[in-house]
């Protein structure tokens, strides 16, 4: 009631039923309609996206961003589509040409596919799948997988490389990932994303904020931005995979990674910050998309101020943080609250949700002591001297030279 | 409606066809993917026969589960297993890999 | 002929076609490109099945994982990948006739099962088969063992496969 | 439930037309002249030398293999976590039990150093 998209998509059966189809017929047709409906909401919400990404950059380094093309400049990321479209687009000598031409799809068409489960409001959604957050990672595995396609048909050496360090960086975080999303679906006891939203009287951040913690990071890094951007590296591999893309192949990549951004805004704002819930928003379902896009955007700029904030780690850093840390601490994090899980009552919500926020503190806290200590003696080690090349007694030199080539 | 008969055919001809890519191929990794597919037709049949036959039952399902586990294990050491010899002995033709002979 | 069956149709000839491309292609990279295809419509197949959580589980293990090894395995063995010559072995023949013979048993000894062309029954709608599998996995009556065993199963995989290819010199 | 899944399906079958769509529009309006100097790989401006094809470590395998044994694992754990009601007690110990066994493998790789990147 009181829901506008519900009664257009009724009114919309009804009548397609009044024309005497088929009940399959009408649902493939109300399907095709769901999707063609969603698809171009979000990629007009991507376009805009481009001009939110500029303004907001601008104003982290202290400029003004776009201001020319229209009222704050707002028109701009048309133009940019413009001219992308009208660029030469260049086959590079010995790729392999289908390959090469399917990954940018598949860099866009993934993202767009995640938004078949986001539910929006509690009657506005995609699907109901029971088997919501598996979904998910499997499209993340099917972007991996674009991604080596587009380094490898692109013949290039940077690119190969690029890709496979892309993709060494996304299966790796894709562990503690997969890890963390386990406590949401214990909490609300379904794979739905819609019945985990249901679920979700107290947000899932207030009861489980380490592991929202730990997908935040790891999706930030399955989404290549910085602090882990170490696939783009300028300075070392050119600028990652999609080096031989232009045009608006290049352009799919661009728009596949900020919609991928937000989208990421949006999976965790259902998982933990109760997607669409809100003040209201059980009467009113329209406010529903209204909060759900308010917390996705909030978590999106998070996910910028921490990209324009933060330098780019080292490439050791970046995998250990990831298997000696992120996935030691989901894994003992999990174990915790499984059995935690079992053992409070669940009688009342409010005593279960403070001892699993007592429980996360208490495994914070050991881990930052632990974190701190390791941290001392690590410092200890970089700071010890390093040994200096200086020229050896020659007899030695020759004979350790001698062994090492014979070896 | 479709009747079982059609997906005991398909995940016949799948494993057949693993089987001629196990057979016939030279390099050790084209055969660990005709490996895959024999043990998907497999797959397709555990769970072909759990929904006609015993769909009250969930053994089907959980068999499909565990062939998942095999396979991965499968994949991981047989790779590992043949960039071992390639890099001992610069070939992963299985024809050429005879070292049990000596 | 019902939708799903057309759609049943579709899926397999896709499944087949891709198969057959993963045993004959001479690239190795587009062999497992194949594949990844052919396993795909296997997950399709899951889901005409109404085993949905089999089939993202196909796509997350095979797709994600299994591909990606496949391909860093290829590229990790480049020379022998690059290999632009024949890709079968000399008696291949004799394979082709090993599989088509194998298949024509398989089908005449199933066609003369008498459950060959069973109906698909109504699935009873009470029972979650996802919350079903989980307490059955678990279960001490049920597959608790092979659910410890797969896990015992895939640590000794991974301390082997580290051991075989871990090599410190080439690291 | 199969209803749940033709959304889907069409969503896959639509979804890589609107990505195709803009690969198209440029082949219609863009200007097309390649040249054998234009459509040289870029690496870093200088001319290309060598293969392609250069020779990994195996360290990329390492990680992917790692992480397909921790995947299988994770997917078998989904179903449990789904059925976390109807679970006694030791029923959620067993799944700590698969866990732990799994922690062995991590601690293995640690101890061997196959988790460096050196």
């Amino acid at each position: 009631m009181g829901d506008p998209i519900t009664l257009i998509g009724k009114w919309l059966e009804n009548l397609l039923y009044s024309w005497g189809l088929m009940p399959g017929v009408v649902s493939l047709i109300m399907a095709v309609i769901g999707v063609v409906v969603i698809a171009s909401a979000v990629l007009v919400l991507d376009i805009l996206l481009v001009w939110v990404e500029r303004k907001v950059v601008a104003r982290f380094q202290d400029r003004l961003g776009p201001n020319r093309v229209g009222p704050f400049g707002i028109i701009q990321p048309i133009a940019d589509v413009i001219k992308l479209l009208i660029k030469e687009d260049i086959l590079p000598i010995g790729a392999d040409k289908i390959v090469y031409n399917l990954a940018p799809i598949m860099a866009l068409g993934t993202v767009l596919l995640l938004w078949a489960v986001l539910p929006l409001s509690s009657t506005v959604y995609g699907t109901n799948l029971n088997v919501g957050v598996l979904y998910i990672v499997a499209l993340g595995a099917i972007s991996t997988l674009g991604i080596i396609m587009a380094g490898w048909a692109s013949n290039n050496k940077y690119a190969l490389l690029g890709a496979f360090r892309t993709v060494a960086q996304m299966v790796s975080y894709e562990v503690p990932l997969v890890i963390a999303l386990l406590v949401p679906v214990i909490l609300a006891r379904s794979m739905g994303l819609t019945d985990i939203v249901e679920a979700q009287s107290i947000w899932f951040v207030f009861i489980a904020p380490i592991p929202a913690l730990i997908v935040l990071i790891t999706s930030i890094a399955e989404l290549g931005r910085a602090p882990f951007d170490l696939i783009e590296a300028e300075s070392e591999i050119v600028a990652g995979f999609h080096i031989e893309y232009t045009g608006m192949k290049f352009g799919l990549f661009y728009a596949g990674e900020l919609l991928h951004a937000l989208t990421v805004g949006g999976i965790i704002a259902t998982l933990f910050l109760g997607g669409w819930r809100g003040p209201g928003a059980e009467t009113y379902p329209i406010l529903g998309i209204f909060y759900f896009f308010i917390k996705a955007l909030f978590l999106y700029w998070v996910i910028m101020w921490i990209k324009y904030s933060l330098p780019r780690i080292r490439i050791d850093h970046m995998l250990n943080f990831n298997w000696k840390f992120l996935t030691p601490l989901s894994l003992v994090i999990l174990i915790v609250m499984a059995i935690v899980d079992k053992i409070v009552p669940k009688t009342s919500m409010l005593v279960y949700s403070l001892v699993m926020l007592f429980v996360n503190v208490v495994v914070g806290w050991l881990t930052l002591q632990l974190l701190r200590r390791n941290a001392k003696s690590a410092r200890m080690r970089v700071a010890e001297p390093k040994p200096v090349a200086r020229p050896e007694p020659s007899p030695t030199a020759a004979t350790s030279q001698t062994s090492s080539s014979s070896s | 409606m479709i009747p079982l008969s059609w997906y005991l055919i398909l995940a016949a001809a799948l494993f057949c066809i693993g089987l001629y890519g196990v057979l016939a191929r030279k390099n050790a990794v084209a055969i660990l993917m005709g490996i895959e597919l024999m043990l998907n037709a497999v797959n397709i049949n555990l769970v072909a026969f759990w929904r006609y036959r015993t769909p009250e039952m969930i053994a089907g399902q959980a068999y499909a589960v565990m062939v998942f586990a095999v396979a991965a294990a499968e994949v991981a050491v047989g790779l590992a297993l043949i960039i071992s010899i390639y890099r001992r002995r610069s070939t992963i033709v299985a024809d050429d890999i005879d070292m049990l002979k000596f | 002929m019902t939708p799903l069956q057309i759609i049943f149709l579709i899926t397999s000839v896709g499944i087949l076609g891709s198969a057959l491309m993963v045993v004959t292609t001479r690239n190795l990279v587009h062999a497992a490109l194949w594949l990844v295809v052919s396993l795909f419509g296997v997950a399709v197949l899951y889901v005409m099945l109404s085993a949905a959580f089999l089939a993202v589980a196909q796509v997350v293990i095979y797709i994600g994982a299994i591909a990606i090894l496949m391909i860093f395995a290829i590229m990790l063995t480049r020379r022998v990948a690059k290999d632009s010559g024949p890709q079968t072995n000399p008696n291949w023949t004799w394979a082709v006739v090993v599989a088509a013979a194998l298949f024509g048993g398989l089908t005449w000894l199933l066609s003369s099962w008498n459950g060959f062309s069973t109906p698909i029954p109504e699935l009873s709608s009470r029972a979650d088969p996802l919350s079903q599998l989980g307490q059955a996995l678990v279960s001490p009556n049920a597959y608790v063992l092979p659910f410890e065993v797969a896990s015992v199963l895939l640590l000794s995989a991974l301390i082997g496969a580290i051991m075989v290819a871990w090599d410190r010199r080439s690291g | 439930m199969l209803n749940d899944w033709l959304f889907i399906g069409v969503f896959l079958i639509l979804a890589p037309i609107f990505p195709a769509l803009a690969l198209v529009i440029p082949r219609l309006i863009a200007p097309r002249k390649p040249n054998s100097l234009k459509s040289q790989t870029y690496e870093c401006g200088i001319e290309t030398v060598g293969d392609t094809w250069v020779q990994f470590r195996v360290q990329y395998y390492i990680f992917a293999l790692v992480f397909l044994i921790f995947d299988v694992e994770m997917v078998f754990l989904f179903p449990w976590a789904v059925a976390f009601d109807q679970l006694p007690l030791f029923a959620v110990l067993e799944g700590v039990l698969f866990i732990l066994i799994l922690v062995a493998g991590l601690v293995y790789a640690w101890r061997k150093g196959a988790l460096e990147w050196t």
